[in-house]
């Protein structure tokens, strides 16, 4: 088997059993039982609620983010393992949603982590949740979900980015410079 | 020749001991010292109908050997029994001395004297032919074994230890007496027992003498003490080497001296002697307890020591079913106990050579920074814990096969309870000691450490894969009471009741590792610290000062349960009879008033029931 | 002299054996999330979500190790695994069985939960530390009862060998219609519970309380192997209860039926565990978590003196 | 082989003794060295006078011109010839231990040469009366050497010995006094010939007196009650002596009383009786003890119940057995009082102390190969093959306790620090006398025969 196939294998089985690790700040716990449960039942494509990020291949990170809350973040991404994917969840991780203003809450997670999949709303419902799960699906089948691999390509930036917000620097923060010719 | 050996023994005990401020000068004479009983082993070796090469047996020893001691005679000579047990001993005994010239910085010749001193007397009792040496030289063995403990210097050590020593020797005197009276004479062979009831009290006196050096329960107060505050080589070799003893004078006085059939003359029950049988259930209770004692310590030596009492259950459980099967499983345990319980002594030894800790909950991680000692102590843990893949199951395995043969259906759960209480404890000295995080940034043990502990792993190994050479030890042993040995091929062991295969486990798992080898060689693997740690999102680092090894209190809720019932039990029972001396000692000092006057009344009041019984008269 | 193509056809049915026990373990956990599912009025993921769930652990594109004796877990998982399949008599078929009995099937079945335990430590997470602990406490618990029945059984069939025992029901009649028996079945089935480690004393893992315990650290192939080693035993457990008390799954003999009685016998074995898998589904499906003193209390108090029942039975029925 | 006058071994010491304050005058240094040379040569003597009686048979030896049964008349039995040996073989061992010792008190050696005379008298001795006195001139010695700590406990103990020492005396006389009322003879032959003349009432009574009086010096239940207080009183090495010799010579002449010289129904019972009893209390006693030197006067107590025990037996391997006792409660209670001065923290550090200490410890316990094994061995073989089972047991029982207490003994001793204040004589004598020990351990068969000769000659009516 070449290597083509072998991705496209590994790929198949990646969007079949997806397991999640779930980051609750706060939000989201309401949400997020009736997605698992018998209503919406995600464990029909395969998915499941993991316990820790080294077992796991989603990230969902829910709603806003304080910079303390951050480091625990960084943490749990680094430790999964590649191939991985995250899911911004709620207004918060896009702009800082009701905390736009706040002095110590990050306002953009794709500055800090590559996020592949952004649920709008505050709060998002199940439905939502679950269209995003159906999205990363298809973009992991394309190939489009290669958060992790901007991860390694662009770890010096994001590092940086950390690196801002951990000393409170909030303002120095800059986008991730993309390199086009790739 | 035995003439020389032990004069070079006496001798190399002076010489030693003079050397006290030379350690590695002392360590080196003993280890050359300590090799003769070994050369003795080989040239014996016709005794077990072993031909050896004649380069082997370059010392060529009597078989027998007689002194006169005026009133008595010494008489030793080498039998099948004697010769498997100072296999055990003589092979022991180099490695742990070896061991010891590293492991000691400064005054080290009474060690090294008192050493040579236990292992001749053992040599002494393995070969004695009559109950005059074998007392002499057991107690010759026994006080050396007190001179070590003192150089521990712990209180409740010295004080159990003399004070069970002197039981045991008084309860074995006394057996011997009674045997005397019986018979008019200490030779064993002159003896001609019948089944009486004073042959009876006196095997059960001997019996219950040599458990307290066997540490059979509720002889084994003073086993946790001595193996908990003594200096590590002479443990290993205690635990190893010389509680084999007290079994060796077990399987002596009852299948040597007594033998199968008068003690089946008592009582059977179902086949089984009722004295075996009491033995066999001391056994596994011994076993049990044992096992669930040695969970609940925290001092790795102590969770050793209380291991060995209940492993040497094993032993006795063995002794007592008395079928061949079982006599060659409790041999076979005997011997595995040898290797295995010295290699883990002499590995706690190593990490505290290196660490100055014998606390579990205070180690942690030197697997990956002594990693031969790390594998030296996980075989001897797989044997420990019966796991097949080293000689240690096939003894339990005989034990479990004997004791269904015989249909024992309450011993049996017991025994195989205490196996898998075994994987608890076992796990709390890896994941303790070796696993989890390093805490201690420290080299490898030295090499003259841990070449006695990869020696000693050895035979586990080498019996794993041929139980069958074993079982061709055992022959002239069970021959001698008029027992066949199981059949065996070099691989093979069959019973009545079922076939253990050696190869087949071997090549399977060996072919099962392969298949597994190849799933893990799937896919490349990045190594990781080992302190990179899935914490809820805590990064570990911020919180240094938090020990992340859970090895403190570390079967808790397994203590919560059975603690109530094992607090102390069999000391505390000790304890009381010692207060109830102390009471009548009391009372008798009271006597002693101090005040003349009273003295003077008490040489009146004698008189005065003299003058009466004059009166009487 | 070895016969090589006897001895070569036997290692290929050793390897056909057990990848197909692999197989059936893959399968199984697929049922059981289906199953569960639907006790729970979910759909519930595809039969064969184990296949693609231990397929992605093994493609992950890196693998994190904690050094060396952590991959010792991974390997001596699975090959102990398959090691104990091996010596059990599969549909009245002993491989290797015949080599061995039913204490060593015991012990061989601690090897993988002693390598599975290594790799726990030296990842140095307490949380595996205690997990593991738990795990040992509960296999405390739960082989007390169990050795009560097995050598009640042992002691009535008088020998120790599985192959035997099976042999033997296959003659007269299944242990479980004999009615001390019918009951050690029942006390085995609770032992079985936790063998499985299915609720209530899937205690060791508890991802509620210690985050899978010994696994928190396993990911990638590490875990796949430990997804293997764990599916693998439900078959391995399984089978063992069936020996035991159905006979082995064993109803015509081959003697008469030839390659027919292979198939029938094979079939209804597979039946037969997943019966006794899908009761210990049921009772997984509604009950909660015990804590691990609570697990130890019922086990050695009322299952073991259920057992003990049985022993004195046996105690006063056979006479030597 | 030249032959000695036994009179010697006695006349001899006791003359020099009265020297040493000549010497003094001279030389204030040379006592020492003066009174050991003196103790070496009585050695001498006592070893020749030892050989010559193992081969030549019992030595009769008249003084002072009257023929027997009026004069004194010295008989050197083979029990006798042992004892002699063994006292002047250890007191000047024991006396080694002075040179250390910063005071030079003449009258110390005056009366350890004294003392050592005068207890070879009453081992060596033929005749009744001449046995009082020595017995005297020992207690009188003993009072002396008890007080010579001048502390108050020193005094203490000195007064209770002599309240309860003259006590022993006068009864000792009244039981001389009876004999001689009766049978107008003191000579220990003249005695042993004609005692079947005198009635047996007045024969028990007799009987009575003696042990009452010879008990105090033997340190026999309920009569010793001044030992514990003399020996925690008394310095290290009078404690050493006294363990050695005056107990020793006081066990002879009870066992001289049971065998020859009044031999009554019923005397071996009593013996017996109080020999347990003594062995019982004085092991329980020890038990409970914290003062060391206390604790081992309690365990000498004991030890004399056990000879007295293993006498009781009348028979000969009993009687071996208690020479072997006595042998090993010499040496080794001497050696121990004399290894535990400052006995603290960390004695067992320095091993010239700790291996002595130790093979002491084990020979009082009766671990082979040491000759209070021997001791036991004989004695319990002898009572197994009598059939004495309770014996047995009560004896198996005291060393048992004997075990508790002597263990705490020794964990005493255990410690981090170095000992101090031993000095090199004290370590000189003790070494010596450990060595001792293990010869004769090693060696019994040395003592056996002359042991056996001992015992033939006492069961069959001699010295």
């Amino acid at each position: 088997m070449n290597h083509e196939n072998w991705s496209k294998l590994a790929r198949i089985m990646s969007k079949r059993s997806l397991w999640m690790i779930h980051f609750c700040t706060g939000c989201g716990a309401m949400e997020m039982p009736p997605v698992m449960t018998s209503r919406y039942d995600m464990e029909r494509f395969g998915m499941h609620a993991m316990a820790t990020p080294r077992q796991a291949d989603v990230f969902l990170v829910t709603g806003y983010l304080a910079v303390k809350t951050l480091k625990r973040v960084v943490q749990v991404y680094e430790q999964m393992r590649d191939p991985k994917y995250v899911i911004g969840f709620g207004s918060c991780t896009i702009n800082g949603g009701m905390y736009w203003d706040s002095y110590n809450t990050i306002k953009d997670l794709s500055k800090y982590i590559p996020v592949d999949v952004y649920i709008a709303g505050c709060m998002p419902r199940p439905e939502a949740i679950m269209d995003s799960f159906l999205k990363l699906f298809d973009m992991i089948d394309k190939g489009e979900a290669i958060g992790w691999q901007k991860y390694h390509k662009y770890y010096d930036q994001y590092k940086r980015n950390q690196r801002m917000a951990f000393s409170y620097r909030l303002d120095e923060v800059k986008d991730i410079k993309e390199d086009d010719k790739e | 020749m035995i003439t020389l050996t032990i004069a070079i023994f006496l001798m190399g005990v002076i010489v030693v001991g003079l050397l006290n401020k030379y350690p590695k000068t002392a360590g080196i004479i003993a280890f050359f010292v300590s090799l003769i009983p070994f050369f003795a082993l080989l040239s014996w070796s016709s005794v077990m109908n072993i031909t050896l090469p004649s380069y082997l047996q370059f010392l060529n020893f009597e078989t027998s050997w007689q002194y006169n001691l005026g009133p008595g005679t010494l008489i030793l000579q080498i039998t099948p029994l004697g010769w498997f047990f100072l296999l055990l001993l003589s092979s022991l005994f180099p490695m742990v001395i070896l061991f010891s010239i590293s492991y000691f910085r400064s005054n080290a010749g009474g060690f090294y004297a008192a050493m040579l001193l236990t292992m001749l007397g053992s040599f002494g009792i393995l070969l004695a032919q009559d109950m005059l040496t074998f007392y002499i030289f057991w107690e010759i063995m026994s006080w050396s074994i007190l001179a070590l403990v003192i150089r521990g210097g712990d209180r409740k050590a010295i004080v159990s230890y003399l004070s069970f020593g002197a039981l045991s020797a008084m309860l074995i005197l006394f057996g011997f007496m009674l045997l005397y009276f019986k018979t008019g004479t200490f030779v064993f062979a002159e003896m001609h027992l019948d089944a009486s009831n004073l042959v009876l009290a006196a095997i059960t006196l001997i019996v219950s003498g040599f458990a307290v050096k066997g540490a059979l329960m509720p002889m084994h107060v003073w086993a946790p003490h001595v193996y908990s505050k003594s200096e590590e080589p002479f443990v290993a070799f205690l635990s190893g080497g010389l509680s084999k003893l007290g079994y060796f004078g077990i399987m002596l006085f009852m299948y040597g001296v007594v033998g199968f059939s008068l003690l089946s003359s008592w009582g059977t029950f179902r086949g089984v002697p009722l004295f075996g049988y009491s033995l066999a259930v001391v056994g596994a209770f011994t076993a049990f307890a044992g096992t669930v004692l040695a969970v609940m310590q925290d001092d790795l030596r102590k969770l050793l020591a209380y291991s060995s009492i209940g492993q040497l259950g094993y032993i006795a459980i063995g002794l007592g079913i008395g079928t061949p099967l079982a006599l060659t499983g409790a041999l076979f345990q005997a011997l595995n106990h040898t290797f295995f319980k010295a290699v883990l002594f002499l590995a706690a030894g190593a990490v505290y050579y290196r660490t100055g800790k014998y606390k579990i909950s205070e180690l942690g991680g030197l697997g990956y920074k002594m990693p031969f000692t790390f594998l030296a102590s996980l075989f001897a843990i797989f044997a420990l814990a019966a796991i097949p893949i080293t000689s240690g199951f096939a003894a339990k395995w005989l034990l479990y096969e004997a004791a269904i043969e015989k249909k024992f259906l309450f011993v049996t759960p017991i025994m195989l309870i205490a196996g898998v209480g075994a994987f608890l404890y076992v796990y709390k000295i890896l994941y303790g000691v070796f696993l989890g995080e390093p805490r201690y940034n420290v080299k490898e043990a030295p090499l003259s450490q841990l070449v006695p502990m990869w020696i000693l792993v050895l035979p586990l190994i080498i019996f794993l894969i041929f139980p069958g050479w074993f079982v061709d030890l055992t022959a002239p042993i069970l021959q001698g009471y008029e027992m066949t040995a199981i059949p065996h091929t070099p691989y093979t062991i069959n019973t009545s009741l079922a076939k253990y295969n050696t190869l087949a486990v071997i090549f399977a798992f060996i072919g099962t590792l392969i298949f597994a080898f190849i799933l893990y060689l799937s896919k490349p693997q990045e190594k990781v610290d080992h302190m990179d740690n899935y914490l809820a999102g805590e990064p570990p680092e911020l919180y240094d000062y938090i020990s992340m090894h859970a090895s403190s209190k570390y079967y808790e809720p397994f203590e919560e349960v059975f603690y109530p019932y094992f607090k102390r039990g069999a000391e505390r029972m000790w304890e009381i009879i010692l207060a109830a001396g102390e009471v009548f000692g009391s009372g008798a000092r009271k006597i002693y008033t101090g005040i003349v006057g009273d003295y003077s009344i008490y040489i009146l009041l004698f008189f005065l029931i003299m003058v009466g019984w004059w009166l009487l008269w | 002299m070895v016969n090589y193509i006897d001895l070569t056809i036997q290692i290929l049915v050793a390897i056909g054996v057990t990848a197909l026990g692999f197989a059936i373990g893959m399968l199984f956990n697929g049922i059981a999330r289906k199953i569960t599912a639907r006790i729970q009025n979910r759909v519930g993921p595809p039969i064969y979500q184990g296949y693609i769930d231990v397929l992605k652990l093994f493609t992950k594109k890196t693998n994190i190790s904690h050094g060396w004796i952590f991959d010792l877990a991974a390997l001596f998982s699975v090959a102990g695994i398959a090691l104990a399949f091996l010596f059990l008599p599969v549909a009245g078929v002993s491989l290797l069985s015949g080599e061995g009995d039913l204490f060593l099937i015991l012990y061989l079945l601690a090897i993988p939960a002693l390598g599975f335990a290594l790799g726990a430590g030296a990842s140095g997470n307490p949380n595996a530390a205690v997990g593991i602990m738990r795990a040992l406490m509960t296999m405390l618990a739960y082989e007390l009862p169990l050795v009560m029945v097995i050598i009640a059984m042992m002691v009535y069939y008088d020998t120790t060998s599985l192959a035997v025992i099976v042999q033997k029901q296959a003659n007269m009649h299944w242990a479980i219609f004999i009615p001390v028996f019918f009951i050690g079945a029942l006390v085995a089935d609770m032992a079985l519970q936790g063998m499985l480690m299915e609720k209530p004393f899937d205690i060791p893992i508890a991802p509620h309380e210690i985050a899978t315990g010994p696994m928190v650290e396993f990911g990638g192939k590490h875990l796949g192997a430990l997804m293997l080693y764990k599916m693998m035993g439900i078959v391995v457990e399984t089978t063992l209860f069936v020996d035991l008390f159905l006979g082995g799954g064993v109803i015509l003999s081959v003697s008469q039926f030839g390659w027919l009685a292979y198939v029938v016998n094979f079939i209804v074995w597979f039946l037969l565990i997943l019966f006794v898998f899908f009761i210990a589904l049921l009772i997984n499906a509604v009950f909660p978590r015990f804590r691990i003193e609570q697990a130890l209390k019922f086990y050695w108090k009322y299952d073991a003196l259920v057992g003990l029942l049985i022993l004195i039975w046996i105690f006063v029925g056979v006479t030597p | 082989m030249v032959s000695i006058p036994p009179v010697l071994l006695i006349a001899f010491p006791l003359f020099f003794a009265f020297l040493a304050p000549l010497i003094n005058m001279v030389s204030k240094k040379a006592v020492k060295p003066y009174t050991l040379f003196v103790l070496l040569l009585n050695t001498l003597f006592a070893s020749i006078i030892f050989l010559n009686v193992s081969s030549g048979g019992v030595i009769y030896e008249q003084l002072s011109g009257f023929y027997p049964p009026i004069g004194i008349l010295l008989s050197v039995g083979y029990l006798g010839a042992i004892l002699a040996l063994l006292i002047n073989l250890l007191s000047p061992i024991v006396y080694i231990s002075y040179f250390g010792d910063a005071k030079n008190s003449v009258k110390f050696s005056m009366l350890y040469m004294l003392v050592t005379a005068s207890s070879t008298g009453i081992v060596i001795t033929g005749d009744l009366f001449n046995m009082f006195v020595f017995f005297e001139i020992t207690a009188v010695g003993s009072y002396g050497l008890v007080a010579s700590m001048r502390t108050k406990k020193a005094f203490e103990g000195a007064f209770k010995y002599i309240v309860l020492g003259s006590v022993g005396s006068a009864f000792i006389l009244l039981g001389i006094a009876t004999i001689y009322g009766y049978l107008k003879t003191l000579n220990f032959y003249d005695i042993a010939l004609r005692i079947s003349s005198m009635p047996p009432t007045a024969r028990l009574m007799a009987f009575i007196f003696l042990i009452i009086g010879i008990g105090v010096e033997a340190e026999i239940f309920p009569l010793n009650g001044w030992v514990p207080d003399a020996y925690e009183g008394s310095s290290h090495r009078v404690a050493s002596f006294l363990s050695l010799g005056p107990s020793k010579a006081g066990i002879y002449a009870i066992a001289r009383l049971l065998f020859t010289l009044i031999p009554i129904m019923g005397g071996f019972e009593l013996a017996l009786l109080l020999g347990l009893l003594t062995l019982i209390i004085g092991e329980l006693a020890a038990l409970k003890q914290k003062e060391i030197k206390r604790m081992l006067a309690y365990s000498s107590i004991g030890q004399m119940g056990l000879i007295l025990v293993a006498f009781s037996m009348d028979s000969r391997m009993a009687f071996v057995a208690a020479i072997f006792l006595m042998i090993s409660h010499a040496m080794a209670k001497s050696l121990l009082f004399l290894g535990t001065r400052n006995y603290t923290v960390g004695s067992l550090k320095n091993p010239f102390v700790s291996v002595p200490i130790f093979i002491g410890v084990l020979s009082i316990i009766g671990m082979p190969p040491f000759p209070g094994f021997w001791g036991k061995w004989y004695l319990m073989v002898d009572m197994a093959s009598q059939g004495f089972w309770t014996i047995i047991l009560l004896v198996i029982l005291a060393a048992i306790v004997e075990a508790v207490y002597y263990a705490r003994f020794l964990f005493k001793g255990t410690g981090t620090e170095k000992s101090e204040g031993i000095s090199k004589s004290e370590m000189t004598a003790i070494v010596i006398l450990a060595l001792l020990l293990v010869l004769v351990g090693l060696f019994p068969q040395y003592i056996y025969a002359p042991a056996v000769n001992a015992a033939s000659s006492f069961l069959g009516g001699g010295p």
